[in-house]
């Protein structure tokens, strides 16, 4: 076993993937010279030649809608929108088009496209740069979003990713890249199905649902909970649709007590609707308010002082904990 | 550009079953659509629609220029793109209706009518957004080698978007297979499109991403056919894409309910002079391609299709209700 | 008092604010011959001319831009994307531009961009025409968002919105208008304060969070629940962001029960955010789980047996009550 | 275009003064953005920026051609617009720190400065975007009939966005007084503007707006500042919008940590033979515009400026963390 990052992991996946698969391809800017800004597609221009990794114009608009058509047409592209906060971008074509396509037809084509965006606030690149817009992407129908927290599950989930026959969208987080979380990556091949939560640590308190970045933060936490005697359970969901229900609903069953840990504004969040759906089929299992540890309702911040502040961090989450229990 | 005339060197090279079907394939449009108004008027359709009525030509002769396996991607003007590529009027007619046996099951209706094996990749509702998807598919040709083509149609009011110019510039860099067909009917809605761009040829705009942009009558099927078929040969070799502008009128107004106060009764009229379904008609007997009596059966063919595809649409099932919940996932 | 619908009401509230304000202006597609498409602009362009009403390209980048840009600099416009599902088109502006650049700059400018947009589903215009898209708008941060159930409402919160300093969205839904609902509207002048909920119909055993198009159905759901002697309280926010809390919340702790009615898909619905909250900060008088009637996470089909079968509708709020209670 | 001299004719009418600040304008950023790269590798600025280094001539040019009260909009390579619209290098240099004094609070960083009250409407982190928010403030100020122009700045990488097509569209079709700087300086991030347009002039795509369009020499600030002016006269006009490119280099590379890998030796060095400073520096001392001694001072002038730039940023104090919460609302 390997220890790799996340770019080296999400590397390994695509590769592995094109060469399993002809009709796999690469739509992105700068993904040929530098392999896109921070290297996940490095060396596969050379490997699988320009038909497959194309370098494109800055045109969001034409990447997703060219990943739109090829995959209608029989290819399966990986769309590379550098940064989830582009995605609006190509806004229509995450709402109306990707994702409405195959409905629309009455269910004769397949859209079979992955998007990859970094997402994420902690790396001081502001408000354009630094979103996970999870609620955004939950509120369009018919869209796969994977967030993963570690680099085995970022290349097991990427890999199940392309060989879905429906949209997905891959979010990887920035300030884990930079952190260098890195995880034993097996050299056998592997996938992790699309809706299979992981439970990144057992407790019995509380139940704390987190995805990418908070669920080390929720980890270094339990940590810290664990010497005051509390016992926390931090289930990672890893994609938020579809959502593993289930694992959530049972972790709950058990507690009684559940914090939807969640890296963005609290309105209109993922938190929202993990909560909402807690509120509604597990409502007789709990002892407590459902809490959401979020961000603040506003951008995300350039200065340090002021983007660490609103991230939502262990100490946050550790607040909340004591204050439930 | 002359509209009014058809010039006679250009058919002379096609058979006469090729110059029948484009009248044929003209009517079927006319017809179907000056029916969907009339269902319209009677509540069989749900939602008003963009009709295709003055611009037969276009798609047509557009059409006419592809091979079978070739792509096409239409917009919210889109049944005389579907008829020209091959469209069954019976599944189009019963899609309108909301039937279970319309192209979409149902659950498209006007705007997104598809029938990928006939290589009709779908209407689109949102203008200029098919112009991008267009270059996918081309894009597949061109990786698969396929050496297929993809025709783009889209609107005057279309060229003003966001995507025209991200679409045609990425297909471009790429030499993608694709020929864009600008049907400069004049309006965008309410909006004359000489007011809407600031150019009098809209397919100049290729010189901004070093392509070929030709402006032609659109009224012309013949000198449609001519033009995209020099486009879609450059494609299929490998040389990147067109603009074909072909300028034109939609008689009927934006939608099946638009009164059209907003343009001059002398526009319409004038307009309807240069009807693309007499002139080609004109041009057929005057050559003695067709006679009288052949143009005459050809008419009824068309109404008896037009008048079963309402038969078909009208016996048709609606979907049941929980279909709603399905075909969202592969 | 005159009996107003949608449009009427409508067009009333810009001409009174433009009159009252030589800032405000109109930026949007066929606004100037036919008053956009169901002529809530109508009359303007020959009240205040070329330069207060402008017709522009096909070109809802351009428009949301330029309305960012004039209200930076000191104007007021109305952008006027026809169809919330058209806001992708823009969706950058969205996302990133019109409610950041506040923020970004520090709190330097002002943003008062009054965006207009017909919404929801019920006129057989499929998929691409149809959505309310709440939850997409409210996890944007720093948009107002308003969706009126009644001309009356339209009109007061519409004026509102076109002094706010903020920017707002205005979702006028589609199927009130063709349903040709009438308000009584006063002569006199009269805002409605954006934040603030109306409580449409009083009951005791289950609180309704119904907006737009819901509230109607609610309120005829009410009267045959009535008749089974079951009362429910149906209360309408009027503004998604900001949420009167306060009154749903109070209306939880009377009668203990919720159902959010809301017609988008479930998943990152509105909804979701209102039922989350409650879950939170209400969770001790909830006697029963909250439910939410929304429309399935699908797009939303053309034809009519279909689309009606999508709607959340009031049979599907009556099912809900009778269990509930 | 000529690249390599300054032509003598453009700088007769010009004022002593007015050489000697395009002078003192292009130092200050060149000195400006050197500084920003060294406290980045000195970890005081936490998030890599975009390097103006090489293009000084066109934004100092450019704003040179303006009144005061009028606008400008940047992008992602902002800092020598600012400089050159009149932005203090203190709070600018506070901003990158992530400091309370900064123009943005510490809320924005390098990409988000804005100042209202120097008419600089703010850089942009969305490539393009600013392309359609220079229209708005053209349109405030033709509403208002103030007078004012607004000066549009992008990249040969925004050229190729959806908002470049509809912005200008926008612009030529209401006559907006924008005039938008097409910096091209041959390189998106790592693609080459070669590969990802298939035209060699970009300012050719004015055609298809019927608005003018130039392409000129971006390292030569008496050029680009003739060329803006009289783009700005015609704006100021009513007449509507232009575009003028000025071919250029970016020395830096993309950002600060950028190796520039995909750039051969030689074309970097290429470019810095062509640097606007030491080249406009030779031409005011031929000229007698300037000895050595007034050059030398300027220098020290600016070095000082800096200088005192990094101590006030050094010395002020951060934000409060819940100052985060504030201006999210007016
Ligand atoms: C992005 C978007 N904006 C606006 C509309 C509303 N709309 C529907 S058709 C149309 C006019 C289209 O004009 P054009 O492209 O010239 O095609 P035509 O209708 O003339 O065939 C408009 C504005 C839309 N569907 N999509
Ligand atoms: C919409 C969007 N796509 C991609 C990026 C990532 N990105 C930042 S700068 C840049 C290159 C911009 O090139 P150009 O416009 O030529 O400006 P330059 O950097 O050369 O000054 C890219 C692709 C972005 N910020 N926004
Ligand atoms: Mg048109
Ligand atoms: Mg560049």
């Amino acid at each position: 076993m390997a220890e790799l990052g996340f770019i080296q992991a999400i590397n390994q996946a695509i590769e592995e993937e094109m060469r399993r698969d002809p009709s796999v391809i690469v739509l992105g800017e700068d993904v040929r010279a530098i392999g896109a800004p921070l290297g996940e597609f490095k060396g596969l221009y050379d490997k699988f030649g320009a038909d497959r990794v194309i370098d494109t114009p800055i045109s969001e608009t034409a990447i997703m809608g060219a990943a739109i058509g090829a995959a209608a047409t029989g290819l399966r592209p990986i769309a590379n929108i550098m940064y989830a906060n582009f995605l609006g971008v190509c806004g229509d074509e995450m709402v109306n088009q990707l994702t409405q396509m195959r409905y629309m037809g009455g269910g004769e084509v397949k859209v079979p496209v992955t998007i990859m965006s970094y997402s994420g606030a902690g790396t001081r690149h502001a408000a354009q740069h630094s979103r996970n817009l999870y609620g955004w992407l939950m509120n369009i129908t018919g869209l796969k979003i994977i967030a993963p927290s570690t680099p085995y599950d970022a290349k097991g989930l990427l890999k199940s990713a392309l060989r879905e026959n429906n949209p997905t969208i891959f979010l990887y987080h920035t300030a884990l890249i930079k952190r260098g979380i890195k995880s034993e990556v097996p050299a056998e091949e592997y996938t992790i199905p699309l809706g299979k939560a992981d439970i990144k640590r057992e407790g019995k308190d509380v139940t704390v649902v987190a995805m990418a970045l908070t669920v080390h933060e929720a980890l270094a936490a339990a940590n810290t909970l664990q010497e005051k005697g509390i016992s926390i359970e931090v289930v990672d969901p890893r994609t938020l649709v579809p959502l593993d229900k289930e694992t959530i609903i049972n972790s709950v069953k058990k507690t009684g007590r559940l914090i939807v840990f969640d890296e963005e504004p609290k309105t209109g969040s993922a938190a929202a609707e993990i909560a909402a759906i807690v509120a509604d089929e597990a409502f007789d299992y709990l002892d407590a308010p459902i809490k959401r540890v979020c961000a603040p309702d506003t951008p995300v911040p350039y200065s340090p002082v002021l983007e660490d502040f609103w991230i939502p961090d262990q100490k946050d989450l550790i607040e909340a904990v004591t204050e439930l229990v | 550009m002359t509209i009014g005339t058809i010039d006679r060197e250009l058919a002379l090279p096609l058979k006469i079953e090729k110059l029948e079907d484009l009248y044929r394939t003209m009517l079927r449009i006319r017809v179907f659509e000056e029916r969907v108004l009339k269902e319209f008027g009677r509540g069989k359709i749900p939602c008003h629609a963009h009709l295709y009525i003055g611009q037969e030509a276009i798609a047509t002769g557009a059409c006419a220029a592809l091979r079978a396996d070739d792509y096409i991607i239409s917009n919210h003007r889109g049944h005389g793109h579907l008829i020209a590529k091959g469209g069954k009027t019976d599944r189009m007619m019963a899609e309108l209706f909301g039937k279970k046996t319309g192209y979409c099951k149902g659950k498209g209706g006007s705007m997104h009518c598809a029938d990928v094996k006939l290589g009709i990749l779908g209407a689109n509702g949102i203008v200029g957004a098919g112009i991008t998807i267009a270059g996918g598919a081309a894009l597949t040709a061109k990786v698969k080698k396929t050496g297929q083509v993809c025709l783009c149609f889209f609107g005057d009011g279309a060229s003003n978007t966001s995507r025209f110019h991200e679409g045609i510039n990425f297909a471009s860099v790429l030499k993608l297979p694709v020929v864009y067909i600008l049907e400069n009917n004049q309006y965008a809605i309410s909006v004359p499109i000489k007011y809407a761009a600031n150019i009098t040829n809209l397919a100049d705009r290729a010189a901004a991403y070093g392509i070929p942009g030709k402006t032609i009558d659109g009224n012309d099927v013949l000198g449609v056919y001519e033009a995209v078929k020099e486009a879609v040969a450059r494609a299929r070799r490998g040389e990147g894409p067109s603009i074909i502008e072909g300028k034109t009128y939609r008689w009927a107004g934006h939608y099946t309910s638009d009164p059209q106060n907003y343009v001059s009764k002398e526009t319409i009229e004038q307009w309807k002079t240069k009807d693309p379904l007499p002139r080609f008609k004109g041009f057929l007997m005057e050559n003695a391609v067709l006679s009288e009596e052949q143009i005459e059966s050809i008419h009824q063919e068309i109404a008896d299709e037009i008048e079963s595809a309402v038969k078909f649409a009208d016996d048709s099932p609606f979907p049941a209700p929980e279909e709603t919940l399905e075909d969202v996932y592969a």
